[in-house]
């Protein structure tokens, strides 16, 4: 099998003396979308910050695309062409939500090809369109969700980790979100999702990891995980 | 009627110098969050680098701008980043007390050195007379050069992106850092701008101003109320802030007499502090 | 929990090693405790705004120049000294009201501005209002006929109990819904607000507390020395020495302000009597490093943790 | 009929130019548990935000217990018993778990003493079943038990109506099952709860009534079988596929 | 072996740090000269004299600060007041408190002596003495002279000179155009200067410290604002002045206390004016102004004080001094009941190419008086 885009091998990470994970191991293949699911405080926030190198690890490898990436800063670890949702959508106040879309491209220089992209989160969430003048920070919760996802799409990332896509978000949102990231999916991109909502994650997914308490608990493909019993018993009784 | 337009190319004349004393100021406060108690100095600083390099050397207040520029640029880097960077995103106590602290070093320095007694630079430019209104040449200089640089910022932060990344940084610095930016970076850079900036104010002030340690307070106060009238971090609210202060001393100096046009500015400024917070022109995103 | 002992205990011992100098210290140093117990006070009301509520209030010496005025208007308009400084007290209070009803609802680096800008204003409407103030001639009151030893031992005791005050005011409002509505907004407004905090009425009474005693202070500081002008009355180097003095001791407890301006003056007068031509610069480098090495100031070290007695207020 | 405990009359909500409420009218009746549902950006945080007086109604009328309380401030609100939770949850951070509940006692819940604030405040912790942390600093609770915090602070300043703004976002399976069985235990009390939710789920276990929010109007204000059913919340709201699901659990 | 100790908080930094060290240079000379003759003679001995100087950086409360660390730590018996009639109020109350004489030398408002200061005593007369002899003579000279507008900063003596000459002015028959007062740190005169040459005075008269006059001559130039009389107080009196103006001081008129054309003779270590001159020239290559010979004269006060006094005790020095009746090189000296120096005929002087001259009184006026150029 090809050789993987992200390589995650026995990653431990934490914040002062709170250690948080506990020797992760992950991998995600070009193409594909790998959902990472689990319970409140089982770390994959504090995964995702210690991919994009908002937190350094404290062992383990993280391999991208060929290169090791562990502990290297945010914009070395961007231009590698890992992008980074960050949970809580985080725009930038006072800013119009066109400006914020447009610093997801802060490391590009390819005015033209910027242009097309911008237009094609338009595309995926035309609601942008109409507000791409207000003020980002006073758009509804799901409204700045879309943002904050066109914004990680602005950079152009080879990968695209996004964290708690539905949180907050009417299920139709949700829906509609979904399919957004299935075309973008489509169109070549690979995506690591962080999502609550299991029975969201999985139906997105390829691939899964059920994160507990800093460590891998089980992974698979989403379908099988999806139909094994045990799986449904602890998070989708709905 | 004369006098009026006197009174107010006075103004205008004063508000340009103000705005352009004020706009490094607003650019620190409003992008690091911090009230930078040295601006003072620091134009007193660029008025002094000035002045000895003319006294000494007889060199052109206006080819020592480009030099001031750089050295206080550095300075500026320097400070922030090996000192205020270590609390810069503690509250406003924390910050405005250590550059008070910082100043109270710098003052002292500078009273040790120089001493107190205020310096001038006197190049004679005379003035054109326009038989109503007066205008000194240095002074419509100091206008000009104070309009250029405070122009040639808002270009620099309106078209660069450096200046897009220091109104990110500004906003929400971690969301920032996952956009590439390094925020670290673009801190010192803010405050190398706003020193630079003082700096050249000081070498305008250097040729219409007596330059002496004496004045650090009340150039400081000054970028308070236009800070304020014209809004936070935004090189045209410093511009508009400027103009407006300048005015106002200029009328109510004239109607009321010097004793109130000091006070007008800072009721001025207390009036919008309350009404209008975010100033005459408002937080906005770049600038 | 916590006990009000080892706090009670400091406080007395620290009053009474002041208030004992005149029995073996020359005039000077008397003064010098005088000195102390007043900008004790001053520290200690900034407390209220600053400590307790986290506005960073920087209205202090507007607060003690026009008490200074006010006080030195009324004695020289007959009124005796006593009754003038009552009256400073509460002319100033009631002003800090207003005012606080005005500038409270600007929240951190624009309320520091416009604390600030109080002070300016304040000396400049003083200065020009010569007919009341006398402007930049500034004011002469009547002198006391008493000898200086006598003059300084009683001002002394008048700036101790001015400090006396400010501490009982602290810890009561410290251990009342006050202190604990002050913290709630200190913590966070909204949230404040949401609990059924009227924070604009909680907000006005800690600015009105932090200008009382300061009012005070000015009058009696006016009476002693027989002569005040704008520009030493409003001193914007003095409002921030009061901010750093309770930082330096730990703000938002007890004793820490009052404790912080007793270092201050001391280390102050040090490096005064050694270093003239330095001891402003040195001044700054001991803000500077206080910021960095002490953020939590002389009550989070070790030793006098137990005084910090004020945590959360009223977690009992 | 029994008066209502909190009416809305033709309210409207502009931001600028944005009409984020427009002309929303309706009514709680006391004890009742009533959801409140829309597509993000509907006007639900808004709506709640104006009845406490966190934001000014731009019109209309807003009833407590038949007073306009239109104008009122937020501390106001909270005395009045109209109590809510942050969609983003506000603890104050540097106090313990016992002394963010303490202040909604002393001050919300008209606690006489410091004393009887601290005793409300251990009773609505161990309601919430926070008791345990109740010396934690409120800074370091994970989401899940900042939310409890949030429910356990509006407790003590025992409220006739609680207004919870997505109280289960973000919390999983088993713990939302936590959170449902705490709401009903204190709709068991007799409050009045507004309940705004994403997760259909929480909100159809929960509340008979539900009232539908979409671009600030409200489109629709019944029962819930019927409203889920119903076409333009359907369109509006919920999408074909998940109408599709809940169909078949209903049936399943 | 006891020494007479003097204090002098001096303001060697800040605002008035020019003004400071000219304090600080005569009295050093001056306590160098005692010291060589082997001291003040008190009673049967002869004791040397110590200056103890402290800067108080031109702050007003460290001045009375410093005032009392002197009097309690350095035990001083005499106090020299520093510059000002300002701050001369701050020192001098804290000099009353503790009986200690107090000499101002630099302080020349009357509101300064008001408040009963037994200890305070001044060398300088009345600035009333300034005034209204100077509108006769302008008067004089110029007889068209008829309106005058009047700019001061807003601090005592600038203040009390303002307001002085707007009263003589007017009991001159002149009338008043213009009277403001500018606030201490003004750095912007250009609305004041404009509104004044709206009115277009015959006569305009700043005060002020040497810094503001500096800056108001240089904005009345930028703005082309002029008259036939310009006067500035005390400005031309000190060369910082001059210096400081190069060609935009000439025409510029003035007032002073002393001034070194002055040929007076007496007692003390200066037995004429040409001596002080002298020793004053060969010590700074400057000419000495008021502020040099009023520091210097200040100390003659003590020495001949303590001679009559023949002892150290406070109340007879202090009685002493108050029965003061001397010639000086400074000229005569004797205290008013409020202390203050008796009035004289004060010079009236003017820079003519860049140096001083003397107008009047007839008896040393060395030029004759020239309209603005
Ligand atoms: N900045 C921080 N400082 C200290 N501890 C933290 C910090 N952020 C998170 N933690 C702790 O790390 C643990 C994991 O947090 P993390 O946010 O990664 O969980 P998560 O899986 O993302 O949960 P959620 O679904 O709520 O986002 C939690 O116990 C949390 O309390
Ligand atoms: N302060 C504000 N200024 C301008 N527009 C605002 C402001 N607050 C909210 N809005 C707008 O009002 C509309 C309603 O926002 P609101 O937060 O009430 O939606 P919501 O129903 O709570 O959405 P969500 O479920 O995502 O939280 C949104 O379009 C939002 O952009
Ligand atoms: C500068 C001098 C004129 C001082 C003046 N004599 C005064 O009383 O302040
Ligand atoms: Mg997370
Ligand atoms: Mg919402």
């Amino acid at each position: 099998m090809a050789e993987p885009l992200l390589a995650l091998d026995g990653v431990t990470s934490g914040y002062g003396q709170i250690q948080v994970l506990w020797g992760m191991d992950l991998v995600v293949h070009p193409g594909e979308i790998v959902a990472l699911v689990g319970s409140n405080g089982a770390g994959k926030s504090t995964l995702l910050r210690t991919i994009s190198g908002q937190l350094a690890p404290r062992a383990g490898t993280i391999r991208f695309n060929g290169a090791s990436i562990g502990g290297a800063r945010p914009d070395v670890v961007l231009k590698a062409g890992l992008a980074h949702v960050p949970e809580g959508r985080r725009l930038f106040r006072g800013l119009t939500v066109r400006d914020n879309l447009m610093l997801g491209a802060y490391l590009r220089t390819d005015r033209e090809a910027i242009a097309r992209d911008l237009d094609w989160v338009f595309e995926l969430f035309p609601i942008l369109r109409d507000r791409q003048r207000q003020d980002a920070t006073t758009l509804s919760g799901g409204e700045q969700q879309m943002c904050a996802v066109g914004r990680g799409i602005m950079s152009r990332p080879r990968l695209l980790m996004i964290d708690e896509l539905s949180l907050g978000l009417s299920p139709r949102m949700v829906e509609h979100l979904g399919e957004a990231l299935l075309a973008l999916n489509r169109a070549g991109q690979t995506i690591l999702l962080v999502e609550q909502d299991v029975m969201t994650a999985f139906e997105l997914s390829h691939r899964a990891y059920i994160v507990e308490n800093g460590r891998v608990a089980r992974f698979g493909a989403s379908a099988e995980l999806a139909r094994d019993p045990t799986v449904s018993e602890a998070y989708l009784s709905i | 009627m004369a006098i009026y337009l006197q009174i107010i190319s006075n103004g205008l004349m004063l508000g340009a110098l103000y705005a352009c004393l004020a706009v490094g100021f607003s650019l620190v406060w409003g992008v690091l969050n911090v009230i930078n108690m040295l601006h003072g100095s620091f134009i007193i600083l660029g008025g002094y680098l000035t002045f000895f390099a003319w006294h000494l050397y007889g060199i052109h207040p206006v080819v020592m701008l480009p030099i001031v520029a750089a050295l206080m640029f550095a300075l500026g880097f320097a400070l922030q980043k090996l000192v205020i960077n270590r609390v810069v995103s503690a509250p406003v106590l924390t910050t405005l007390t250590l550059t008070f602290g910082l100043d109270m070093i710098l003052y002292n320095a500078m009273t040790y050195w120089f001493t107190a007694t205020p310096r001038r630079i006197t190049l004679d430019l005379g003035a054109v007379d326009l038989g109503s209104v007066v205008l000194p040449v240095d002074r419509l200089i100091g206008t000009a050069l104070a309009l250029v640089l405070t122009l040639l910022l808002y270009g620099v932060m309106r078209g660069s992106s450096i200046g897009r990344a220091i109104v990110a940084v500004r906003m929400d610095r971690s969301a920032a850092e996952l956009m590439g930016i390094r925020t670290d970076r673009i801190y010192a850079i803010t405050f190398g701008i706003g020193a630079l900036m003082a700096g050249v104010a000081g070498v305008v002030f250097a040729t219409v101003f007596p330059i002496t340690t004496n004045v650090t307070g009340i150039w400081l106060g000054k970028a308070f109320v236009v800070c304020v009238v014209g809004g936070l971090g935004s090189v045209p609210g410093a511009l508009v802030g400027g103009l407006v202060l300048g005015l106002v001393e200029s009328f109510a100096g004239h109607w009321f007499g010097p004793q109130q046009a000091i006070t007008a500015g800072f009721v001025l400024m207390l009036v919008l502090l309350v009404t209008r917070p975010t100033g005459l022109i408002g937080v906005r995103g770049y600038e | 929990m916590r006990s009000g002992f080892p706090l009670y205990a400091a406080m007395i011992a620290g009053l009474l090693v002041l208030a004992t100098t005149p029995l073996y210290a020359d005039n000077y140093v008397v003064r010098t405790a005088a000195i102390v117990a007043m900008y004790g006070a001053l520290a200690t009301s900034w407390n209220f705004i600053g400590g307790f509520t986290g506005y960073p209030s920087f209205s202090t010496a507007a607060f003690f120049g026009l008490g200074a005025y006010v006080g030195a208007i009324c004695q020289r308009h007959g009124i005796p000294m006593g009754l003038a400084w009552a009256i400073a007290t509460v002319v100033v209070a009631a002003f800090a009201a207003l005012l606080g009803g005005i500038i409270l609802r600007l929240r951190g680096h624009y309320f520091a501005i416009g604390s600030i800008a109080v002070v300016e204003l304040c000396r400049l409407v003083i200065s020009s209002w010569s007919s009341l103030t006398g402007g930049g001639d500034g004011l002469n009151l009547p002198l006391m006929p008493w000898p200086p030893e006598q003059l300084m031992r009683f001002f002394l005791f008048v700036m101790l109990a001015i400090l006396l005050a400010s501490l009982i005011a602290t810890i009561f409002v410290d251990r009342s819904r006050l202190g604990f509505g002050l913290r709630c907004i200190h913590q966070n407004e909204d949230a404040a607000a949401m609990v059924g905090i009227n924070t604009t009425a909680y907000k006005i009474a800690a600015y009105t507390l932090s200008a009382m005693f300061c009012a005070t202070a000015g009058a009696a500081y006016a009476s002693w020395t027989g002569y005040i002008d704008p520009t030493d009355s409003f001193q914007i180097v003095m409002t921030v020495k009061v901010v750093v003095m309770a930082l330096l001791g730990g703000a938002g407890t007890i004793l820490g302000p009052a404790l912080g301006a007793a270092a201050f003056v001391l280390l102050e007068e040090l490096f005064w009597a050694n270093f003239l031509d330095w001891n402003r610069a040195i001044l700054g480098v001991v803000i500077v490093l206080l910021i960095f090495f002490l953020p939590g100031g002389l009550l989070s070290l070790g030793v006098l943790r137990r005084l910090r007695a004020a945590k959360v207020g009223g977690g009992k | 009929m029994i008066e209502p405990i909190l009416r809305l009359d033709g309210v409207s909500k502009q931001f600028g130019g944005l009409s984020a409420l427009t002309d929303v009218s309706f009514s709680l009746n006391e004890g009742e548990v009533v959801g409140l549902i829309g597509p993000n950006g509907a006007g639900k945080t808004t709506l709640v935000n104006v009845v406490t007086g966190n934001l000014r109604r731009s019109s209309g009328r807003i009833l407590f217990r038949s007073e306009d309380v239109g104008l009122q401030k937020p501390y106001q609100a909270a005395r009045r018993g109209l109590a809510r939770t942050f969609q983003i949850v506000q603890p104050f951070p540097a106090m313990t778990v016992l002394e963010n509940v303490t202040a909604g006692a002393l001050f919300g819940g008209g606690a006489g003493s410091l004393g009887d604030a601290r005793d409300m405040a251990m009773e609505s912790l161990a309601f919430v079943g926070l008791d345990a942390l109740a010396d934690r600093p409120a800074a370091n609770l994970a989401l899940a038990a900042r939310k409890r915090l949030e429910l356990a602070k509006s407790l003590a300043m025992n409220p006739r109506v609680l207004m919870l703004d997505e109280v289960n976002a973000g919390l999983n399976s088993s713990e939302i099952d936590g959170a449902l069985d705490l709401i009903r235990r204190i709709a068991d009390r007799g409050v009045t709860v507004l309940i705004i939710e994403h997760l259909m789920k929480v909100v159809l276990s929960l509340s008979k009534r539900l009232l539908v929010l979409h671009h600030g109007q409200l489109i629709a204000d019944g029962p819930s079988a019927e409203i889920v059913a119903d076409e333009r919340v359907i369109e509006a709201y919920l999408g074909a596929k998940f109408a599709a699901r809940l169909k078949e659990l209903n049936h399943g | 072996q006891e020494t007479i100790k003097i204090g002098a908080p001096l303001a060697l930094t800040g605002g008035l740090a020019d003004e400071g060290h000219k304090q600080d240079v005569v009295w050093k000379m001056w306590v160098e000269k005692v010291n060589a003759a082997g001291g003040i003679p008190v009673g049967d001995k002869k004791l040397k004299v110590e200056l103890i100087e402290y800067d108080y950086q031109s702050e007003g409360q460290r001045a009375s600060q410093l005032a009392e660390k002197l009097i309690n730590d350095d035990k001083v018996q005499f106090l020299f007041s520093p510059f000002g009639s300002g701050h001369t109020k701050i020192v001098a109350g804290v000099g009353e408190r503790y009986q200690v004489p107090t000499i101002a030398c630099v302080a020349s408002s009357e509101s300064v002596y008001d408040q009963t200061l037994k200890y305070l005593f001044g060398t300088l007369s009345p600035n009333g003495g300034m005034t209204t002899a100077m509108v006769a003579f302008f008067k004089e000279k110029f007889p068209q002279t008829k309106t005058i507008a009047v700019l001061g900063r807003d601090d005592v003596f600038p203040k009390s000179m303002a307001e002085g000459i707007a009263k003589a002015a007017e009991a001159g028959g002149l009338n008043v155009v213009y009277k403001e007062l500018y606030p201490v740190g003004t750095m912007d005169h250009a609305a004041a200067l404009s509104s004044i040459k709206a009115a277009k005075p015959d006569w305009i008269y700043v005060t002020g410290y040497t810094q503001d006059l500096i800056l108001a001559r240089k904005q009345m130039q930028d703005l082309g604002v002029t008259a036939p009389i310009v006067t500035m107080v005390t400005g031309p009196s000190y060369k910082e002045f001059t210096e400081g103006l190069g060609p935009l001081a000439n025409g510029i008129s003035s007032s002073s206390w002393w001034h070194h054309l002055t040929s007076y003779e007496g007692q003390g270590v200066w037995p004429t004016t040409a001596a002080f001159y002298e020793d004053f020239k060969a010590r700074t290559k400057g000419d000495p102004d008021y502020v040099h010979g009023s520091c210097a004269a200040a100390g003659e006060v003590i020495v001949d004080a303590l001679a009559r006094a023949g002892s150290l005790d406070k109340a007879k020095v202090r009685d002493a001094i108050a029965a003061t009746d001397i010639q000086t090189f400074y000229g005569p000296i004797k205290f008013g009941p409020n202390g203050m120096n008796l009035s004289r005929e004060l010079p009236i002087i003017q820079v003519q190419d860049g140096t001083i001259k003397v107008l009047a009184p007839a008896a040393i006026k060395n030029a004759d008086m020239i309209a603005m150029p």
